[in-house]
């Protein structure tokens, strides 16, 4: 793990010793969790970028209370999945990362058309998978046949 | 779409639709290009032409439940997606897998990557305007699916993974057959480099063709055989273990400047370890039970989030699933390969030929509604 | 699409026996997939099941050339509309066969609420055979194939020209 | 017993109109069987056995495919250009029937022999492509249009190396005439003589009737089937039976040319009368197009045109250069 220190120490000064939680044994699939906020977005996934990482993937997920984003970023090298999840009020707009990580130009445009969740300054946010007439947004626990709709806390703690 | 229609149009630029009903799309892909002669200014992919919703349903279903459209997701390589999902859930809920279905998953996961690889192999050389080696492509991919179909009953969807085990053991028959199959494969070589490889038309066709660098890699988050032909050894398999690869001794095969080329040969080299470990599996296969003598049917993990990635035929795919504690999953995301390694092609295809664009689009081995989810 | 079928004037029911047995002995479809069952198809086009033996492994990936469409997998509702498109690109007389579950009814992926696909090739083209199936083996496709020759030649006495064939195998 | 027939059948207007009712038949029904033998030589290569089911190892197949053709509907695109539209599938088959009364099919087995017969082959084989830019161009539509630029632009290119390496032959035989050039051919074929001009003719002739691995203009994977993408029913049909009549007419020049016409090996006719001979390696020929089809990728567009003027032309004009020299030495 030695060879994370030096990404993980830098996101610590940069959001704060307690939003990072590192080192995870990797039960859950990650090594480290990070917790940014919406300013804090940008420069944390700026220095992954510089750090020679990835952008994995871009998660949305839908909560009574709260819109909850998470960008996985990885290496080429073993074990090094860094988790950034970044709450998101549901009127709230997220800067766009797609300046970063040229692959968020589409996720984040698929994360809009599922959830509904805008980015600003997004260069062309139209639907990717729907028809680009759509007006709803699937993913969102509203819409449709939902078992649960819950808030954070319940499923985090 | 307004705005594309009227910005002004350069002189002598027009735009051509490639699809979505196109032979070489490999499924239902639609292709922007604005050409100039037959060169392409711009290309963008546009995408959703066969969105089934899965990630929607993955929430209205049970765990088990989704598990038949873990295999339609990515139908070349559904057994490994099945593999993948079981073991999300597996590890969610802490769920002891028997040796033995470690060892058969494992089997039978490198025996259908080894046949996606087959089938893209042939659509590629049918995408470049040969057409025979596709025959022969599917006459050797037949021999796999014939094991397969018969430990699964499915020739294509197989769902054949369990929570806690495989869903039906495999016998001697099984295993003779796969050590005949990676025999005729082996001696299937020297007639597909004859006839392929070693093709004059086929080398101009694809060498320096699409180069897809480590930057542009890393940018547009590309995995699998496609950033393994830029040099990187980024293989699941081998980075982050998962079941028992980590028992066998195989290699990332890698290329150099990562042109089809080098996908080409990536892939192929692929195969042969894909062999190499189907080969140490069957010799290491324990006896013992296939599942777990508890029939996992309405699972409900621990509350929380997980993440597991695996390497299927295309690259690092991942499920991403949140429970909530009850027989639903809360969120279930999947990271799918070809979705960066399609969009890397916004870049790619600028600049070359309409023939060209083919030749990349093939290359990258793509399955569209594992894009489109 | 439903139009009254109109009975000519002057019959020639020699001619169009004549006709019906070569179109249902000459069905090119169209090269055309949406999802799985078109990994099926290309498998029943290839080495193993040949669908060239019954004259139907001309693939042609024009509509204009196309005999018979096979709808081959699941139909999102942005496809549809091109779907319709092609089939109105195809020359008549032409024929549909809707090739696994998703194309008859939405398959696995109907169910209440679901968004993004239309339940069933029926909805937009009129579908001529329905082979069932998720994907249905390359040789349901085949058996499709030859139930839609017998829907042509009106019965599978009338085409002489397998019957031929048959009688050769039987021997 | 040909001497005969063609005695008979007299020389003038009997034997022109005797001819051409003839080369229509032989034309069409040589055309249907060609498409019937590619299906099956592609099934065997592919180890799969072709058409079957339909007549006797699907020997009826083409028939029906023919009359299928004939009765489906046939769709002119609004936006096409109808006139042009409906002349190009005709136009295309025109020059292939010509082609045909000059061909030696026996020693007195020629309608008309010309002394220019050569001359008019290829005269006329460049109105096929006109036909193609008519038709690619009348469509409306980008990917016929774009097949046709193709097209033109690889039939200027390859013609002239087709040609360079028919005029050594003609340098050495003195003679456009197709009777005088396979006499010449009595003891050596040209092909021993000339291997340079036969590759070189053989290669430009498969990239003129737009065969694999140069059959960029009608490209499946590439330009959905270029040309005639929006043809259907008998237009398509008709270019579907041009291209294989085209194929059997360069087969048969090149028979003429370059392997002895209707004449055996070294003079020695076996017992064989000129006709069979001269079939015999048609169908050699057709079946080397048909195999390379079924062999090769498609070559790029850039990389036909480079072989075409960088390789092909200087090589076909060193030859006629050599030819040149070493004539005027004998």
């Amino acid at each position: 793990m030695a060879t994370n220190d030096a990404l993980i120490e830098q996101l610590r000064t940069l959001v704060g010793a307690p939003a990072v939680t590192a080192d995870l044994d990797f039960s859950r699939g990650i090594t480290a969790e990070v917790r940014v906020t919406l300013a804090q977005l940008w420069p944390a996934l700026e220095a992954c970028r510089d750090a020679g990482y990835f952008l994995e993937t871009i998660t949305g997920l839908d909560f009574v209370d709260t819109n909850e984003l998470v960008y996985q970023v990885n290496r080429y090298e073993p074990r090094c999945r860094i988790a950034l999840r970044l709450l998101c009020g549901k009127d709230q707009k997220v800067p766009t990362v797609s300046d970063i990580f040229s692959s968020a130009l589409w996720q984040e445009r698929e994360v809009w058309e599922f959830f509904g969740i805008r980015f600003t300054d997004h260069p062309d946010l139209k639907p990717l998978l729907l028809p680009e007439d759509t007006d709803f947004h699937p993913l969102q626990k509203d819409f449709g046949k939902v078992h649960a709709y819950r808030r954070r806390d319940e499923i985090y703690g | 779409m307004d705005e594309q229609l009227l910005e002004p149009v350069r002189e002598n630029i027009y735009q051509l639709n490639l699809g979505p009903q196109h032979p070489s799309t490999h499924g239902v892909l639609r292709v922007l290009l604005k050409l100039d002669g037959e060169y392409i200014v711009e290309a963008e992919p546009v995408i959703g032409y066969g969105h089934r919703g899965h990630e929607k349903m993955g929430e209205n279903h049970t765990y088990l439940q989704f598990m038949p459209n873990t295999s339609r997701m990515d139908y070349l390589s559904g057994l490994i997606y099945n593999h993948g999902y079981c073991l999300a859930v597996e590890k969610m809920c802490g769920i002891e897998v028997p040796e033995r279905a470690r060892y058969i998953r494992v089997i039978c996961a490198e025996l259908n990557r080894i046949s996606s690889h087959l089938l893209w192999f042939g659509t590629y050389v049918m995408d470049l305007g040969g057409f025979t080696p596709f025959l022969y492509c599917f006459d050797d991919r037949e021999q796999i699916l014939d094991l397969l179909d018969g430990v699964s009953g499915s020739r294509l969807t197989y769902s054949y993974c369990r929570f806690g085990g495989v869903n039906r053991d495999v016998d001697d028959a099984f295993v003779a057959g796969a050590r005949r199959f990676i025999a005729r494969l082996r001696s299937r070589w020297v007639d597909y480099h004859n006839l392929v490889t070693k093709n004059v038309i086929f080398i101009h066709r694809v060498r320096d063709v699409g180069i897809i660098d480590r930057d542009l890699a890393l940018r547009f988050g590309v995995t699998g055989p496609n950033l393994r032909a830029a040099g990187v050894a980024y293989d699941l398999r081998k980075i982050e273990p998962y079941e028992v690869y980590d028992r066998f001794d195989f290699e990332v095969p890698i290329g150099g400047k990562g042109d089809a080329q080098d996908r080409y040969h990536v892939r192929l080299a692929e195969m042969e370890q894909s062999c190499r470990i189907i080969e140490q599996a069957i010799e290491a296969l324990p006896a013992g039970r296939f599942r777990n003598e508890y029939r996992y049917q309405h699972v409900t993990p621990p509350k929380g989030d997980y993440y597991l990635g695996f390497e299927s035929a295309r690259g690092a795919t991942g499920y991403y699933l949140v429970s909530d504690g009850s027989r639903y999953p809360y969120r279930c995301h999947i990271r799918v390969p070809s979705f960066g390694n399609l969009q890397v092609l916004t870049e790619v295809l600028k600049g070359t030929m309409v023939a060209d664009a083919i030749s990349i689009l093939g290359s990258v081995d793509l399955v569209i509604p594992e894009i489109d989810r | 699409m439903a139009t009254e079928k109109v009975e000519p004037v002057i019959q020639f029911a020699l001619l169009d026996d004549l006709l019906n047995l070569a179109r249902a002995n000459s069905l090119w479809p169209m090269t055309f997939g949406l999802a799985c069952c078109a990994i099926e198809m290309m498998a029943a086009g290839a080495a193993r099941f040949d669908l060239d033996r019954f004259g139907a492994g001309v693939f042609r990936p024009s509509p204009r050339q196309s005999d018979v469409m096979i709808v081959a997998g699941t139909i999102s509702r942005k496809m549809a509309p091109v779907i319709k498109r092609l089939w109105d690109q195809m020359p008549n007389p032409k024929w549909c066969i809707a090739m696994g579950n998703c194309a008859i009814s939405g398959g696995p992926f109907e169910y209440p609420e679901q968004y993004a696909i239309v339940p069933g090739a029926h909805l937009i083209v009129p579908v001529d055979i329905t082979v069932p199936g998720c994907p249905p083996r390359p040789e349901g496709l085949i058996q499709g194939i030859l139930a839609l020759e017998d829907k042509i030649t009106k019965g599978e006495q009338r085409n002489l020209l397998r019957r031929f064939s048959r009688k050769v195998e039987a021997r | 017993m040909t001497e005969t027939v063609v005695a008979a059948a007299g020389s003038g207007w009997l034997r022109i109109i005797i001819g051409l009712i003839v080369v229509l038949l032989f034309s069409q029904l040589n055309a249907l069987f060609l498409v019937w033998l590619e299906r099956k030589v592609a099934g065997h290569i592919q180890l799969r056995p072709g058409p079957m089911e339909v007549g006797p190892h699907g020997i009826l197949q083409t028939i029906a495919d023919g009359i299928k053709l004939v009765g489906k509907e046939l769709i002119t695109p609004r936006s096409a250009d109808r006139i042009l539209f409906v002349i190009a599938p005709v136009l295309v088959f025109m020059p292939v029937l010509v082609a045909f009364l000059v061909l030696p099919f026996d020693q007195h087995l020629i309608i008309r022999d010309m002394n220019v017969g050569l001359l008019l082959i290829f005269a006329f084989s460049t109105f096929s492509v006109l036909a193609i830019l008519l038709g690619g161009w009348a469509s409306n539509n980008k990917y016929a249009l774009l097949g046709a630029i193709r097209s033109v632009a690889q039939n200027v290119a390859y013609e002239i190396p087709l040609l360079l390496s028919v005029m050594s032959v003609v340098l050495m035989t003195h003679s456009f005439r197709f009777s005088e050039i396979v006499a010449a051919q009595h003891r050596f074929w040209f092909i021993f003589l000339q291997p340079v001009a036969g590759l070189i003719f053989f290669i430009a002739a498969t990239a003129e009737t737009n065969r694999a691995p140069f059959d960029i203009p009608e490209a499946e994977s590439e330009l959905i089937a270029g040309f005639h993408t929006e043809y259907s029913g008998m237009r398509f049909g008709l270019f579907f039976l041009a291209e294989y009549t085209n194929m059997f007419i360069v087969s048969a020049v090149a028979a003429s040319l370059f392997f002895g016409g209707w004449q055996g090996p070294f003079g020695f006719s076996l017992g064989l009368p000129g006709l069979v001979w001269f079939l015999i390696k048609v169908y050699i020929l057709l079946f080397v197009l048909m195999w390379f089809r079924w062999t090769f990728p498609r070559v790029r567009f850039d990389q036909l045109m480079n072989f075409s003027w960088k390789v092909m032309i200087p090589l076909s004009l060193a030859n006629l250069l050599v030819t040149a020299v070493v004539v005027k030495l004998i």
